[in-house]
Formats: C-alpha cells, structure tokens, sequence
C-alpha cells in the first residue's frame, strides 16, 4: 500500500513549484498556469484524505469539487484580466506593468 | 503491492515532470501542453486513490475547460516563434528561497506527526454520495460556489468585452 | 378533490403572472387566458362546493409562512359551507363579469393591463373567502384593496378616475388601520389567528373577555368592534362609504365585479365568519345592527334622486350592504350571506346591465338623456327589469326572500325600530329601483339626436351574462325560502351554529318565534315595495310633471339629497381643511418658535466656534502639522516598497507564509 | 459464453500455469486495442466511401465507381495507401514538437472513448461505473487537439479554425452534458451497461423501453450538440473549407492528415454509440433464437448487430445532413448554443427531475403548467392584431 505521506510530499511538490513559478515567471498566463497547478497540489492532498481517513466521510472529495469550481472561475476571470492587460499594454509580462507604483 | 507502488512513481515523475515543463519551460505554448500532462497525470493519481468521479471531473473541467480557455488567451496575446529573452523576473533567487523554504516546511510536516494510514481496501462508489452530500450537508457552499460561478461569469464577459 | 382548493385562487394568479409578463405581445388575446382561468377556476369550486354538499369540510395548512417565536402564520385553506357559498358566488359572477369585459373593453389600449388586474383580484378575493386564518385573509383583505385602488384608476389618464382610485385607496386604509389592531388583539388573547383555533376558546375564555377594559367595554367588544371598523371601510358603510360612489369612474365591469359582487361584501363575510367573536359581544352586535340599518336608509334616500345611473346603483348597492349588516348585526348570519348572494347576482346585472346602457349609448350616463331604450335594447331592458324588481324585493324573486328574512329576524329578536328603519330603507329602494327603469328604459326618449340612431343591442359576449345573471336574479331564492327548512339554511346554519355554540348568545334565530309571523311580515313587505313602485309609476311615467312639481315643493330636501348630504364637502371641510389649517398652524409654529430657537442656538455655536478656533490654529494645528510632517517624511522613505509589480507583492506574502509556518513548527 | 466469460476461462487458464496475472492482462489489453484500432480503420474507411456514396446520390452522381468492382469499395484503402506513402511535411514556421503531438492527442483520445462503449451483452472493454462523464470527459481532450495543431501550424487560417473550434466546442458541451443527464437520472447510473440494461423494459407494454421516448428533447438535444462536437454540418465552422480553406488541419499532410481524417469518422461513431446506448436502447432489439447456438451467445451476436444497426442510421443521419443543410455563421452558431439549447437542456433537467420525485402526480402539475406556458408562449408569439384605440368610455 502507498504511504499517505506519499501523495503528501508529491503533493507539497507540485505546490512549491506551483509558488516559484508564481512567483518568478513574467508571462501573466504562466502566472495563472502555476496557481492552477497549486490548486491542483491542494487537490490531490484533499483526495488522499479522503482516501486514508474514511472517517472524514469523502470531505475531502467535497472540497475538491468546491476547489475544482473555483479554479474554473478564477481562471475565467483571470484569462479575461490578462486579455484586458493586454489591449491595454501591449504585452503580457507582469513586471513591465508597474502604473500601480507610488 | 509493489506493482502499485511502481504505477504511483512512475505517475509521480511523470506529474512532476509535466509540473516542471510547466513552471521553468520557454515556450508558453509548450508550457501550456505539458500541463495539460499534468493534469492527465493527476486524473491517474485520483482514480489511483479511488476517485474517478473526480479524475472525470478533473479532465473534463480542467483539460475540457481550464487548458483551453489558457490556450485560447495564450493564442490572442503572443505569437509563435517569438520566445522573450527573459522568461523569469529578477527575483528568481529570492522565490527560490521561498519557495524551497516552503517545501521543507511542507515536507516536514507531511512525514511527522502523520501515522502510516492505509484506508479501507475500496472505497463505495463515491457520485452517488458526493451528490447526496453536495444538496444535503454541503447546499449552502453549493449555491455559494453557484452563485460565485455566475459572477464570475459575468466579471469575465464585462472584462473582456470591448467598449 | 377537496385539496384541489388551492388551485381556485391560484390559476387566476396564474393568469396575472402571465397577462402580467407577457401583456405587450398578448395584447387582444389578452382574455382568452383570463377568462379561460376564471372559468376553469369557477368548474373547480363548483366541484369543491358539491363535495361540501355531501358534508364533507377542509381545513388544511398548506404550509408554514412566517414562523417567528411562537408566533406562526401559515397558508392554508378553509373549505365549509360558508367559504364554499361565498367561493361559488364569486367565482361565479367573477366568470360572468370576466365575458362581459371582454366585449366592453373592446378595442382599449390597456385590455392585457385589465385582464391582469381583473384577475388578480379574482385570486385576492379567493384568498380572502377561503383562507383558513385571519392573516392570510389579511392577505386577499389588502389584495383587493390594491385591485380596486388598480381598477378604479383603471384610465390614469383621467383626473377624477385617479382621485377616485386614491380615495378608495385611502378610506380603505382607516378601516384596515382598525382590522389590523384587532387581529392585534386577537392574538394577544387567544395567541392564534387560525379560526379553528379561536372559535373554540371564546367559551372557555369568557370570563377574560367579558372583563371591562378601556372605556369599560369588554375585551370582546373591543375586538369585534375593530374588526367591524375594517368591515364598514371595506364594504363601505357609514361614516366610510364616500369612496364607493366615486368608485365608479372606473370601467362598469368593475364596477360591476367589486363595488357590487364581491369585494364590498368582504365585510360582511369577515363579520358572519366571526360569528362567536360578534355572539359573546352583545354591543358589538347593537352597533353592527344600527350602522347597517342607517346606511340602509341614508343611501336609499340619496339615491331616490341622483340622475347618474351608475351613482344611484352605487347607492344601492350601500344600501343593501346596510341591509346585510343589520342582518348580521341581529345575529341573522346566515340571512345576512344569503342576502349577499341574491344582491351579488341582482346588483352584477344592475351595473352590467348600466354598462350595456352606457355602451349602447356611446358613453352617456344621465338618466335625464335617456328614456324609451326598452325598444332598442330589448335584452338589456328585460334583464334590468327583472333586477330592479329582484332589488326591491318583489315575490318571488331573489331579493324578496333574502331582504324580508333579514327584515323579519331584526324585529323578531326585538329591534322594533330596527325594523322600521329597514322598512322604510326597502320603500325606498323600490322607488328609486323602479324610477331608474322608468325613467331610462320607458316613456318616451330623451336620447340626444345625435346620439339616438346609433342606439343598439350590446353584442352577444355581453348579453349572455346579462341572460345568466337575470336567471340567477330570478330564482335563487328559491333556495332559501325558510329559515328553517330551505336547503340553503340547511347547508349554511350548521357553521354558525357551531360557532356559536357556548357564546353569549343575544337574539337571533332563537327567538324566532317571538313577534309576528313570517307571512305577515311577508305581506308587509311585499306591500311596501308595491307602494313603492306605484309611487314610481305615478311619478315617472304616468305623470312625469309630479316628480319636477315634488322636487319644486320640497326643494331644502331635493337639494340635501341631490348633493348627498354634502357628506363629501364635510369630509373635506372637517378632515382635510381642518388638517390643512393644523398643519398650517404647527407650520407657523415650527417657523417662529421651533426656528428662532435653532438659530439663537447657532448664533451661540457661530460666537463658541469663534473662541474655539483661536485655539485650533495655534495648539491643535500645530500639532496636527507636526504630525504630518513626520508622516510625510516617513512615506517619503517607505513609498519605495510600492513598486507596482504584483510579483514582488507575491514574494513578500510567501515569504511571510515561510516564516509563520517555521514559527509555527520550529517554535 | 460470453465475452466476459471468455477473459474469465483465459486468465484461469494462465494462473494454472503459474503465470503472474500481469501478464495475461496485459496480453488481453493489447489484443483489445488492436481490435478497436482494426474496428475504427475498417469502419473509419467504410464510413468515408460510405459518405462519399451519400454524397453523390444526393447529389444524382454515382460516386467512386471504379477501384475494387463493385460500386467503387475499395476506394478508401487506395486512398489510405496513398496517404500513408505521401511525404511527411512540417512546415518551417510550425513548433515541431505541439505539431507532431497535435494528431496524436486528438486520435487518442478518440480512441480513449471506445474503453466504454457497450457492443453487446457483456461484451465491453471496461464498463466503468462513471462510463458516460469518462466518454464526455475523454471527447473534450480532442479539442485540446485541434488547439494544438491550429496553432502550431504558425498559419492563420489554422489558427483561426482552432479557435473557431475552441469557442464551439466549450459552448457545445455544456448543453450536451446537461442531456445526458436526463438518461443517467432516470436510470440512476452513469455505467454504459447498466443504463442499457435500464432500457430493457417497455412503456405502456407497446413501446421499446428506450429513454428515446420519455426524453425526445434530450435526445434532439443532444444529437444537435453531438454534430456540433464532431464539427459536422451545419456546425463545421472550424473547417470550412470555402472560408478557411480546411481550417485547422490546413498545414497537415499524408499519414498526420489521415490521423485526422481517421479521429473525425471515429468520433462520429462515438457520438452515435453514446446516443445509441443513453437513448435508443444499446443493444436491445428484438431477435430470433437460432437452433443450435446457446441462448446468451445469440443475444450476444443480436445485440451485436442491433448495436451497430442503430449507430449506423445515427451516422447515416449525420451524414444525410451534412448533404442537406446550409453551414451556419460564427455568431448565429454561438447564440443557438446558449440562447435555445442550454435553456432547452435545462428546462428538460428539471421536468425530469420533478417528475422522478413527484412520480405519476407530477405528470400532472407538470403538464399542467407546461400547457399554461405553452399556450402563454403561443398567445405572445402569434403577431398580435393592431389595437384600435378607442376613446375612453365611462
């Protein structure tokens, strides 16, 4: 049998790439690539959970499909920022867009 | 046992390798095919952990709708063979810190303090339960997830729309 | 089959939403779904009122509407004799009324808009006849007020229709002002609005009730009499009737459907389904019997000589519903419901039959310009005829046996003068019945030349209501001949009876045998409306110059009735004037004393702030400076931190997560 | 002697032997694939000469006549050939690796779908218990496809036909999935075998018991959004051909355009196979027991063919349209999705699911307010008489 611990440092893996990714890529739409894959890495924690404490009565499944659906939104709304970004700027990269400075 | 061990680190590299193509690669296009890997990826880990309503559920929200809706932005704002100098932001050794430190963190706290649990053999069929407990316990984070869906449906044509 | 009740109010709802949603693009279709609903609505009832025949009643909460603490309301319905009559005569006429319409709004630009109000007050006034508690006949109660504030302002355009509708509007709004506070009290004392729960308790509390409050009346005295206020607003009895004549500036058909049929007899609906309440209240009843015999008389009387045919069937209509409540108020409940539903037959054929005049003369409505219609409008003439002889209660017809049973029970239980009041309200109701149809329909015509060739028979949509109506008007009295043994009473009595039961029973139907007997009353009756009518006769059509010779002799009376007791100028000289001038005078005072005191507070605070700012500019601003000062230097320095890139944002807040989570683990 | 049972006596057979099951599964697995691969290219060719016939019967020409003798069959495996020894192009501009993968995600996920589809009694590769969301989902991967190859192409006509499809095919789902909800509802299982099993009864002891007739909206529905997805006439925007000359597939050539060409006939089955098993009874159908052969073995062989009988008309409709109807344009195409199929999709939802809590009574409300609607709907839909306005009467 897999340890639970396994799927949990894949888990924390992914999310730390996730992060780094966020942090560092300069394309807006890479940007929202890695927040999915972090919301993915939560996911997968939220699953093996649900699997290894069946307890919790498939909690964590629920709360998947809740982090599945807001992924969809935040995606939507995101993509329709990034377009907004775009016919405004010309460009997608992040750190070229600083207007909101002091 | 072992054979499913095996499938779990081969779907864990795999996973992990799609992640990273996604997070360091070049190409944005190419970043975006690898996480739609990923994602595939992930659906195999759920269906490994008894959730194929949810690996459905994944390939069909998240490579059904998130990737292309990705891909579609991707399409409208950059062009191809046109690769920026600079992928990455000048606080790439900063966030490299950060983010390290927090997979330690992570780390650390997935393998203390977790007992080796193994779950019941099989889980039940899962659709018709998450069903039951999406319009019994979970009704209210239900509509407000609906509700939240619908605004955000309006944000992104209001966003998007030209004036 | 009983259950099915809630399908009677709720398919002419159903009807509202969608005329209601749908009215631009409906527009002439407007009535198939209206009349269609109605209709469908009256075959239910009838299904619902055949099964109560068998006996068989409902009491049923549909479900749970405002539950708050201990209070709760609910939605429920009511199905027994009483709702069962009363939900047959509206929907009934209600269905008539509706095919009138649909040829006398012919071809007006808001038909769709009609269409909606109509039957949204078809479903308040189901509502209101079968819920099964106070509140939500509540509900139906303001619903119709809201219909016929709607529908007597039905043409906005014009001035007077949206005064009118105002004055319903408000009038209305005294007498519910008076409801309301009784069911108030209803629930403080019986901590319930449902009937099946307060009815049964009036015995068990009697001694509360009975105990003097306020003023020294008993606790149910003062509950029935405002409930009894509300009654007298909505079905317009002295001193609230003023809004009704005016009422008619809407189209007839309303007229017709509210200010005849059903909405004003709310009133005495709501009174006869509070019949233990009003049974242990003997005073209550006295005053319930009195207001209803004056109203009687007061309306007949300005009535005998008004010219608009729609006003003096206005005043008609006051008086009879004066006639139901001194049936009411003498503890003849159930008289009192069977008088409503002749009237609701006999009036709906009077107003319609009004409209079919009016229409046929291209909107004329002073009788003085009519006369000899009989000859043009043959359907129209019969049937009004056969209404005006029902309203003034010839034998056999409809009005007969309701009115004289009313008559007989007020002197059976002992009201002499009581009696006579009615007796002479009924002399008059048939000369001023019979003047009406001679004076429009005979002699010779009056009919502006213009006008008189295009005289005409209304089209077939509205005669066959008028035809079903003057069946109706004819010969439903023949269900209730006898107080004791016709079917009606058999069907009806039961519920007041159980109501009844174990209250302070004062007068009514047990003292029936008191006094002088039913067929001499009868006699009396039938011989005062002949009096009546033969007065009309003589002075309407054999010699027309009697009725000008009268008026000239008795010309302070004429005056005083023409103009109605110039009850309307006294309404406007006591309340409105006399408020006007109260605001006036707190106006004047607010002016002088009010604001000479505000201004020499200011001109204090004016010199104070003087002082005070002395002081501002040299201690406080100077710190206040001082303090800017540092901050401005310090955003000086820290504004660097606000770079604008997200992503340095980004990395401050993870490395903040990086360091709570070592804090948290580490620590 | 089913096919089920067969697997069964296999892997028995193999652990007597003392073989780890690995291998006999895996063994099965292969030879599972290469069946369905060797079904979806015979029928992939048959459907093509099978259109091409339609076509030009429609039309009033004879089609391919030629190759083969009669009337022309071997048309398809000449031009498989042909395709198959052409050149290779990838043009200089395209991003080599999306381009070359771009065929494969669209034909494996294609051949992803067939895991569920239920041929006969017992015979189904895997009769998963989500089998309908994993057809659904696994059909959304070919759009990711198509996206792929528009846009690696680096030519605009491509790209735009992907995003045609894109924008089409997100639209097209969501009606598509909202019916097929009504079946999975009624039969309260989402697994391709048991839904057919479901449909084994009869309405009103006449009718088949196929969900066809309690959920004729949801089948037009779907079937709609079905040619849609295959990006089939009237909804094939994204290639067509007299405007963007063939779309998304424009810059592709010999054996990664038949990988194409193959994905789209083999799509087009997957549709009429989902349609056929949620809809029209799968496998049931009336049949006759042969003397000689076992009771289970010829339903199996008659469930075969019924099977593949209604899935054929289904193509045979799909194609009769493509021969019929008129393409329609970008915006008319979007707002016929959202504005009329998601609303129908919908209102079908919820009658459905009223009617299964309410039971018989429900029929009656139900219908009852569906009538008050319709003749409302009637009423404000019939062009109204121009109103004669009349002076105000009093």
């Amino acid at each position: 049998m897999i340890p639970l611990s396994h799927y949990l440092i894949l888990g924390g893996i992914i999310f730390s790439l996730g992060v780094f990714g966020a942090l560092t890529r300069r394309n807006a739409i890479a940007i929202l690539m890695s927040i999915e894959l972090m919301l993915n890495a939560v996911n997968l924690n939220f699953i093996a959970f649900a699997r290894y404490l069946p307890q919790t009565m498939l909690q964590g499944q629920v709360f998947a499909i809740f982090v599945i659906a807001v992924a969809a939104a935040e995606a939507a709304v995101g993509l329709a920022i990034v377009l907004g970004l775009y016919r405004n700027f010309k460009t997608v990269n992040v750190d070229e867009i600083n207007l909101m400075k002091w | 046992m072992t054979l499913k061990l095996g499938i779990f680190y081969f779907l864990a590299a795999f996973t992990l390798w799609a992640a990273a193509v996604v997070v360091l690669g070049k190409n944005i296009v190419r970043s975006a095919v690898a996480l739609i890997f990923g994602f595939c990826g992930m659906a195999a880990l759920y269906v490994l952990l008894d959730a194929e309503f949810l690996a459905a559920v994944q390939v069909l929200i998240y490579v059904g709708g998130i990737t292309i809706l990705l891909l579609f932005a991707i399409m409208l704002t950059s062009r191809i063979g046109v690769t920026t100098a600079r992928v990455v932001n000048d606080q790439v050794i900063l966030s490299a810190i950060a983010a390290i430190g927090l997979l330690v963190g992570l780390i650390y706290a997935s393998t203390s303090g977790i007992p080796a649990m193994s779950g019941p053999p099989r889980l039940p069929e899962t659709a018709p339960f998450l069903g039951r407990a999406l319009l019994t316990t979970y009704a209210l984070p239900f509509e407000a997830v609906s509700v939240l869906l619908l605004a955000a449906m309006v944000g992104a044509i209001v966003l998007a729309r030209k004036e | 089959m009983l259950k099915l009740v809630w399908l009677v109010p709720i398919l002419p709802l159903a009807g509202v939403v969608i005329n209601g949603i749908f009215g631009r693009w409906v527009r002439e279709r407007a009535h198939l779904l209206a009349v269609g609903t109605t209709g469908l609505s009256f075959l239910i009832a009838l299904g619902i009122f055949l099964q109560v025949l068998t006996g068989r009643t409902l009491n049923w909460d549909v479900y749970s509407w405002i539950p708050v603490g201990d209070f709760h309301a609910t939605v429920g319905f009511q199905a027994d004799p009483l709702s069962a009559v009363m939900m047959l005569v509206v929907t009934f006429v209600g269905f008539l009324i509706h095919v009138y319409s649909v040829g006398y709004m012919h071809g007006d630009p808001g038909y769709a808009r009609f269409f909606t109000y109509m039957n949204l007050f078809m479903s308040s006034m189901l509502i209101l006849v079968l819920a099964n508690n106070y509140l939500f006949m509540f509900l139906g109660w303001e619903g119709v007020g809201l219909c016929s504030y709607l529908l007597i302002g039905f043409w906005y355009q014009k001035q007077s229709a949206s005064d009118a509708g105002k004055k319903a509007f408000v009038v209305n709004r005294i007498g519910d002002a008076g409801f309301l506070l009784g069911l108030f009290l209803i629930w403080r004392t019986f901590g319930s609005l449902h009937y099946a729960e307060i009815f049964p308790q009036v015995a068990e509390l009697h001694e509360i009730l009975a105990q003097p409050s306020i003023f020294g009346l008993s606790l149910v005295t003062w509950m029935t009499l405002l409930l009894f206020t509300g009654a007298v607003g909505k079905s317009a009895q002295l001193p609230l009737y003023v809004w009704l004549p005016d009422a008619m500036e809407g189209p007839t058909p309303v007229s017709a459907l509210i200010h005849a049929a059903t909405m004003v007899t709310a009133g005495v609906y709501m009174v006869a389904r509070s019949s233990a309440l009003f049974d242990a209240a003997p005073v209550s009843m006295t005053v319930v019997a009195t207001v209803g015999a004056l109203t009687a008389v007061f309306a007949a009387t300005i009535a005998l000589v008004q010219n608009d045919i729609k006003r003096v069937v206005a005043y008609s209509t006051i008086s009879q519903l004066g006639y139901m409540f001194l049936g009411a108020g003498v503890g003849a409940y159930a008289s009192a419901i069977f008088h409503l539903a002749t009237h609701a037959f006999f009036k709906a054929l009077l107003f319609l039959g009004s409209g079919s005049v009016i229409h046929g003369l291209g909107g004329e409505q002073d009788i003085r310009r009519m006369g000899g219609l009989r000859k043009h409008m043959p359907i129209t003439a019969w049937t009004f005829l056969i209404a005006a002889l029902a309203n003034a209660g010839i034998f056999p017809l409809a009005g007969f046996w309701s009115k004289d049973q009313i008559l007989h029970a007020a002197i059976a239980s002992g009201h002499v003068w009581l009696w006579a009041l009615g007796a002479a309200g009924a002399f008059g109701t048939a000369f001023y019945m019979l003047r009406l149809y001679f004076v429009t329909f005979e002699g010779e015509s009056r009919v502006d030349p213009h006008v008189a060739h295009h005289v005409h028979e209304s089209p077939r949509v509205m005669a066959v209501p008028l035809i079903i109506l003057a069946v109706f008007a004819f010969g439903a009295g023949l269900f209730g001949t006898s107080p004791e043994h016709s079917p009606y009473y058999t069907f009806v009595n039961p519920v007041f009876r159980a109501a009844g039961e174990g209250a302070a029973h004062a007068g009514g139907e047990g003292a029936g045998h008191q006094g002088p007997s039913e067929f001499t009353m009868a006699l009396v009756s039938v011989a005062i409306a002949a009096a009546g009518i033969a007065l009309a006769y003589q002075m309407y059509l054999r010699r027309r110059e009697l009725a000008d010779r009268m008026a000239e002799r008795f010309r302070g009376a004429y005056t005083l009735l023409l103009n109605k007791y110039w009850v309307d100028e006294i309404y406007n000289a006591v309340f409105v004037d006399f408020g006007k001038w109260l605001c006036h005078r707190l106006w004047f005072v607010d002016a002088k004393g009010v604001d000479g005191a505000v201004n020499g507070t200011s001109w204090l605070t004016v010199f104070a702030s003087h002082l005070s700012a002395r002081f501002d500019f040299r201690g406080v601003d100077g710190l206040v400076n001082a303090i800017a000062d540092v901050i401005q230097g310090g955003s000086q320095a820290f504004k660097r931190l606000q770079t604008g890139v997200i992503q340095n944002y980004l990395l401050a807040m993870a490395m903040g997560i990086f360091v709570i989570v070592s804090l948290y683990f580490f620590f | 002697m089913t096919f089920a049972s067969l697997v069964e006596r296999f892997y028995a057979a193999l652990a007597a032997w003392g073989i780890p099951w690995i291998v006999p599964t895996l063994i099965v697995m292969v030879i599972v694939v290469s069946v369905v691969l060797a079904y979806i290219s015979v029928a992939a060719m048959f459907m093509i000469w099978w259109e091409r016939k339609i076509s030009a019967h429609i039309q009033v020409r004879y089609g391919p006549m030629r190759v083969g003798g009669w009337h022309g069959w071997a048309q398809s495996i000449a031009d498989g050939i042909k395709l198959l020894l052409k050149e290779d192009l990838i043009p200089t501009g395209a991003d080599k690796v999306v381009f070359v993968l771009a065929p494969m995600v669209v034909f494996g996920a294609t051949v992803a779908a067939y895991v569920t589809i239920p041929w006969a009694p017992g015979l189904i590769v895997r009769d998963l218990n989500i089998g309908i969301l994993y057809m659904v989902s696994i059909s959304s991967l070919v759009v990711v496809g198509i996206i792929m190859a528009g846009w690696s192409s680096n030519n605009k006509y491509a790209t735009l036909g992907a995003l045609r499809s894109a924008a089409q095919a997100v639209s097209y789902e969501v009606p598509l999935v909202l019916s097929l909800l009504g079946p999975v509802m009624i039969a309260g299982t989402m697994s391709m075998g048991k839904l057919v099993e479901a449909q084994s009864g009869r309405w009103f002891g006449v009718l088949p018991g196929w969900f066809v007739f309690p959920q004729i909206v949801a089948f037009l529905t779907y079937f709609t959004c079905a040619l849609a997805e295959c990006n089939r006439l009237p909804f094939d925007i994204p290639e067509a051909e007299s405007e963007l000359v063939a779309g998304f597939h424009v810059e592709y050539s010999g054996m990664r355009f038949a990988m194409f060409f193959l994905a789209e006939y083999a799509n087009m089955f997957v549709v009429s196979a989902i349609a056929t098993t949620l809809f029209l009874g799968g496998w049931h159908g009336p049949w006759i027991p042969l003397p000689g052969l076992p009771r289970d073995v010829a339903h199996g062989l008659f469930g075969l063919v019924w099977f593949q009988v209604k899935c054929y008309f289904l193509i045979f409709v799909m194609m009769w349209l493509r021969w019929t109807l008129a393409r329609l344009r970008v915006d008319q195409l979007m707002g016929f999705a959202w504005k009329v199929l998601l609303p129908i999709a919908f209102a079908n939802l919820i009658v459905t699911g009223l009617v299964l809590i309410l039971g018989k009574h429900a029929l009656l409300y139900v219908g009852g307010i569906a009538i008050l609607l319709l003749v409302a709907i009637l009423l404000a839909a019939r062009p109204a008489a121009r109103t004669v306005r009349v002076g105000e009467r009093t």
